[in-house]
């Protein structure tokens, strides 16, 4: 992976060893079975805050760590490994990503100590439609008294249930997308929750006339642009989670290939069976470096960070589609039953595909940026 | 083969007669799900009473398996006409039931008993299967065996009139709804690997058998783990020789590959063709072409294999010299048709984006939960029935004639 | 492959004897060192002639056999096995059809009768610009002086060296695309040849102001109709001349792997190669299923003969592009010498696949015609 | 490594010395054929003189092979250091001859003389490659060994003061324009098809050796087949150990497998990016997008292969605990840079249509009739050097700890 600073290292290991002892896949499975409508282990994300994961992208002055979005990648790796359910992302990055990036002194000081604390649970409502489209908005937000009044409908909102704060796109009178912090519990807010293969949380939100004040708006980048970046960010961080979610399905099929024995022999000595577990290899060593990049433009602020940021999304998905089905494929009967985790690594994975916009959405993007 | 025009007129028969008795009550009802057994799958009193009318009628005509001979239940058809009543069925939007409410019987069981049974065996299994009131399970497969089918463990013991048999079966499908099984078992520990295996008859409703369903990512169940604790198969149910099992096994899974080379099954896939789905997910150009483009390419490739796999089940069927031999056909028929079937599951997920990702709840529709689990359930197509590289082993060796794999390289 | 009538059978392997024994691709070889500018060995032609292969699209009452554009295909499919060069394509096939098609009583009497017994090769000349689309004809025809004016240049046309006479695609003054008989030797054409990778006879068509008589327009469909259709049989039948270059490709290989030992043993015994070749076989079955069907469509005239010809140029050339690189790798380093055959099979694949275009397109088409 | 600020004024001089010395002569010229021997590739007396002016200069400052040690012509520099050497010189539009004119020696008999060689040899040997002034070719491969270099047979017969060597070679790249030999050669037919092999090098020029050149599909001849009748290779050239030239020789592939995992060479593909080949020859629509939106498809993923090569090659040089072992990233590289460079000479081909089919003649510009001369030289890339299925092995075996290849399955 890529080279590390001391500090970043230390982080690393600590989330490495602290998921894998505290938040295995086992954790995410007796959720599941809980038959909960998603949502997350609050002890479990206490522990979070505790490790100041929720002050990685949050400046110093307002109680953070600010290593960057490499640190925190790294971070939603190991997550992903184990399927760990928790508003980390949503919040943390996408949310604190927002207030930084569009928030004026005042609003900052007013959000990023309460994500940092974890007292606030922001999160992005942006989607409309099924298919995540960046600019597709319908939402409106109507200058009146003062502030805004908010109209309109998103769907599979990530840690939708959860939250206590939208951060809501919606179009002005002059048809540009703003965003604006839309407090759950404000009047004309409602939510439902939706379930999902992977279990995580999702709600659907309505706004009714909702009615905000001025220092809702995030102004401090023309709404437009600041949209872009954030998503941006939010596509590059999910290309980190993809990674990690892919790198343990193939370790467990790596494992397996060396275990399970046909024909009096364990498979992974089967060439056909060696060369796709190569391929594999080969494929999650493109990823990782293509992931990686993704967060360490948005820490560079580089002038193809657009593009990068398409590219790991694009390419993790790329290897996490084919790996999933590997997963599946290479342990035969025993990964189609729900007793085993194999499946939950492919929900998981199609949901991430699905997420801020598919493959085919990237490669698109990608290409358009590069002037083709 | 009958001329063409003792084939149509057999058609318009065929054709009337089902419109003539279908149920109305029938209409619309997803009658596979029913028959299948799933456990999702919801009936009705009236649906039950319509079904079971239907089932009959159709038993009454042989048509439940139209090729087996009249004595055995079947109509004594020849293929193209069995296919002629097929198609007819489903243009009437009708459903023949039969062949799902037997399990394996129609399919794999019924074929093999009447190549390898005695004629008292036929007579005694042929009948019930062919009128849809027998459901048959296959115990084959074993927990440590997977592909290797061949290093089974379970054990059937001589009693004299009978074999007592003890050990674990997986992947038993319909175990817990079957009334017959047809268990693959040993009979000669000493033996070679492929030697010393038998293979049996035994009724589900007895002391001896315990079943356990297994729950599937696509979470549903129609898979047992089956266990046999001194379970009790007459000596009269013995199919084939003693010790000779492999060669029934054989025999009974070429019929498995070929019925799984794409015949129609009902399918929320096949509710709405992919582009209008995608038409209507997506959205189109000026040109009436899809907006994502790189989608659309995918999606044009996917229906060119479609069609492919489709004229080659259509050619090889037709080729008279049957160049190719059946079970080879049968293997390279299988792969593409699940790689079809599997991608083709995929692109329904992408176009439906989130949509695609629902499992239950009134924010996603039935058919769009439908896709999902179909999907999921799906990827056991290049796992069982022979995984995708047992068949591409079979492909290598039995039709290119290369050598079996070697050290080494 | 197809069922054949006993008549087509014949034919067929009287065709597949002849090529193995008459026009091997070492004949081939032999005509690619004598360093000759494409065209064609007379004797073979000649032979052709009199089996009654440039007969077969031609009705009875014009000398013909009448037997059809699966027969005709199937003779492709035996002389693509060794690279066959002639112009029994371009004239017997698409010359015919464009004859059938939108000739006139008389036209079909002059012009039939001149093809079956040799003494007229056509020729359809229709691309323009490298890359094959079917509309993009700047080649204009003015009607005057009771006839016509031609002007315009037309590339790589097939056998074009070779033709005595063009079936020339060009753009009337409503603009509507119409085809017309223009003799080699008619006054303001002229001609150069191409040296292609595969050897085959090509050339550049000058048409400079060339008046022709109004019996030179086939008119017995609409212009664009007509051309439509053409391109549509061109397509089908270039694809079992594709077919034929790709089963002997995998043939080759097959062979190659059950002779070629490393470490020891056949390499065909290697696991990932036998799997490899498993899926080549499989390719092939799929291809020729799809090559037979597109001149079986136009046989029965279909309704969805367009699609079919666009399905089967796409996947024979899928099949012969795979195949065609597999024939490279897995023969080795022996594959990479000219010394060896494997490279002329490279070569006319690539150059299959840019005629009447490639993949690509017809992927395009058929979508467009299933109507996404 | 040295610190930014270090390297940054190393950078401004190289640039410097570089604007200053390479000559206007040679601007523009195609110097990597010329300087790799390429029989098509045309010198006039102006540009051979600049040439071995510039070579000399190179030479002088050791960045013939600038991190070898200066008593052996290097400059004794750092890695990052020869890098930056290469940049500044394509930066300047300018090109390091050096390594292309010593065939095999600079990338590959170098470094491992550096390692193997007594300083006797090193010393003899090493100066003439850092100089560019003598070409080396590699006596590896025979007929009927491939992939399976261990079983040669080239036979090296004890003479007392030097081997006389007997057998034949085949892909000796260079060959015919080289004035040493590097041979991996059997000195002893009894040992083991590992053992018993030795590397001794030898001069090219004289009697007991003759050269063949082979003719590619692509009409050149950059190999030959090479043939010893009692060559003489003296003893003090054997490198290595007797009898353990294995050694030497998988050394000698790790360095051949570096030096072809990406590294920037002259080439008509690059002459102009595929994206704008393709608005040229295809064209764009209204938004700017290609009008093919499936081949717009494929070079994207292309564009991407590449990107994810580049980052991964970059990535695996930044680790500075070198987690994957150079040669299993070598393996790695390899094949990705081959798969991303083979498809992309296909997509060039595809792009120009018709035009990608020129052999010769004026129909077709120069660039042209070079991109398809790389799309067949290319298909070498998979083959040799470790084919792509040799590296598959490597990395399920040496990198993912799975067993060798075993029967059936």
């Amino acid at each position: 992976m890529a080279a590390l600073t001391e500090e970043q290292s230390i982080l690393k290991d600590q989330a490495a060893s602290w998921v894998e002892a505290e938040l295995p896949v086992q954790k995410f499975r007796e959720f599941r079975n809980s038959n909960s409508d998603g949502g997350f282990d609050p002890k479990a994300w206490s522990a979070m805050v505790d490790m100041g994961w929720t002050g990685i992208l949050v400046p110093d002055a307002y109680g953070g760590s600010d290593l960057g979005y490499l640190t925190f990648g790294v971070i939603l790796e190991q997550l992903g490994r184990q399927l760990c359910a928790s508003p980390l992302f949503a919040s943390a990055y996408v949310g604190a990503s927002a207030i930084n990036l569009g928030g004026s002194d005042g609003q900052k000081q007013q959000w990023l100590p309460a994500i940092v604390d974890g007292s606030e649970i922001l999160t992005l409502a942006v989607d409309e439609q099924p298919r995540h489209q960046r600019d597709a908005i319908a939402c409106a937000a109507s200058a009146g008294d003062g502030g805004y009044v908010l109209s309109g409908a998103k769907t599979f909102v990530p840690e939708g249930m959860s939250a206590t704060t939208f951060v809501v796109a919606a179009k002005t009178d002059a048809a540009d997308i703003e965003l604006f912090l839309v407090p759950a519990n404000t009047a004309g807010v409602s939510r439902t929750g939706m379930a999902t293969v992977d279990n995580r949380d999702y709600a659907r939100v309505t706004l009714s006339d909702v009615a905000l004040p001025a220092e809702s708006h995030l102004g401090a980048l023309p709404g437009g642009e600041l949209h872009e970046h954030l998503l941006n960010r939010a596509c590059a961080g999910v290309a980190m989670e993809m990674l990690g979610v892919g790198c343990f399905s193939f370790e467990m099929t790596l494992d397996y290939l060396k275990t399970r024995k046909q024909f009096g022999k364990v498979i992974g000595s089967f060439q056909a069976l060696g060369h796709r577990a190569a391929e594999l290899y080969s494929a999650q060593e493109m990823a990782r470096s293509c992931a990686e990049a993704g967060v360490i433009a948005i820490d560079n602020d580089a002038d193809d960070q657009a593009a990068m940021s398409a590219l790991s999304k694009a390419k993790t998905g790329e290897f996490l589609f084919d790996m999933s089905n590997q997963l599946i494929q290479i342990h035969g009967g025993i990964g189609m039953t729900d007793d085993y985790d194999a499946g939950f690594y492919l929900k998981r994975a199609r949901a991430l595909e699905a997420l801020y916009g598919n493959q085919a959405l990237h490669r698109d993007r990608y290409a358009s940026l590069l002037g083709f | 083969m009958q001329n063409g025009n003792e084939m149509e007129s057999f058609r318009s028969d065929v054709k009337a007669w089902v419109i003539e008795n279908f149920p109305a009550s029938l209409r619309g009802v997803d009658l596979a799900g029913i028959a299948g057994g799933e456990s999702g799958a919801k009936a009705d009193e009236e649906v039950k009473v319509g079904l079971d009318a239907w089932r009959q009628k159709l038993a009454e005509k042989g048509w439940g398996a139209p090729t087996w001979p009249v004595e055995y239940g079947g109509a004594g058809l020849t293929d193209p006409q069995a296919d002629i009543i097929g198609e007819e069925i489903h243009n009437a939007g009708a459903y023949n039931p039969i062949p799902h409410m037997t399990g394996m019987g129609v399919t794999m069981v019924g074929p093999t008993l009447l190549e390898y049974g005695t004629a008292e065996q036929k007579t005694r299994h042929l009948k019930g299967i062919a009128s849809g009131e027998i459901r048959w399970c296959l115990g084959l497969s074993e927990p440590n065996a997977g592909s290797d089918l061949a290093s089974l463990s379970t054990k059937a013991q001589d009693k004299g009139d009978y074999f007592a048999l003890n050990g674990q079966k997986v992947w038993t499908s319909g175990a817990h709804i079957s009334q017959w099984c047809g268990a693959l078992v040993r009979t000669d520990t000493d033996a070679g690997k492929r030697d010393g295996i038998s293979f049996v008859m035994l009724p589900m409703q007895q002391d001896g058998v315990e079943t356990r369903p297994i729950r599937l990512i696509s979470g549903i169940s129609p898979f047992c783990e089956t266990y046999f604790t001194d379970a009790r198969a007459e000596k009269g149910d013995l199919l084939g020789n003693l010790n000779d099992g492999w060669s029934v096994v054989k025999r009974l899974l070429q019929h498995e590959r070929q019925s799984q080379t794409g015949g129609r099954g009902v399918s929320m896939l096949d509710s709405e063709p992919l582009h209008v789905k995608a038409q209507r997910f997506v959205g189109t150009d000026d040109s009436g072409a899809l907006v994502d483009k790189d989608l659309r390419q995918r999606l044009v490739r996917n229906y060119m294999d479609g069609t492919a796999h489709r004229l080659t089940a259509q050619r090889i069927t037709d080729e008279a010299a049957g160049r190719v031999e059946v079970s080879a056909a049968a293997s390279i028929l299988k792969n593409s048709n699940t790689r079809f079937a599997q991608q083709k599951a995929e692109l329904a997920l992408e176009i439906m984006g989130s949509q695609g990702i629902g499992w239950s709840g009134e924010d996603f529709a039935e058919e769009e939960l439908g896709i999902v689990r179909e999907w999921l359930s799906g990827k056991a197509m290049s796992i069982y029935g022979g995984s995708y590289e047992v068949q591409n082993n079979i492909i290598s060796k039995n039709v290119l004639g290369l050598p079996e794999t070697t050290q080494k390289g």
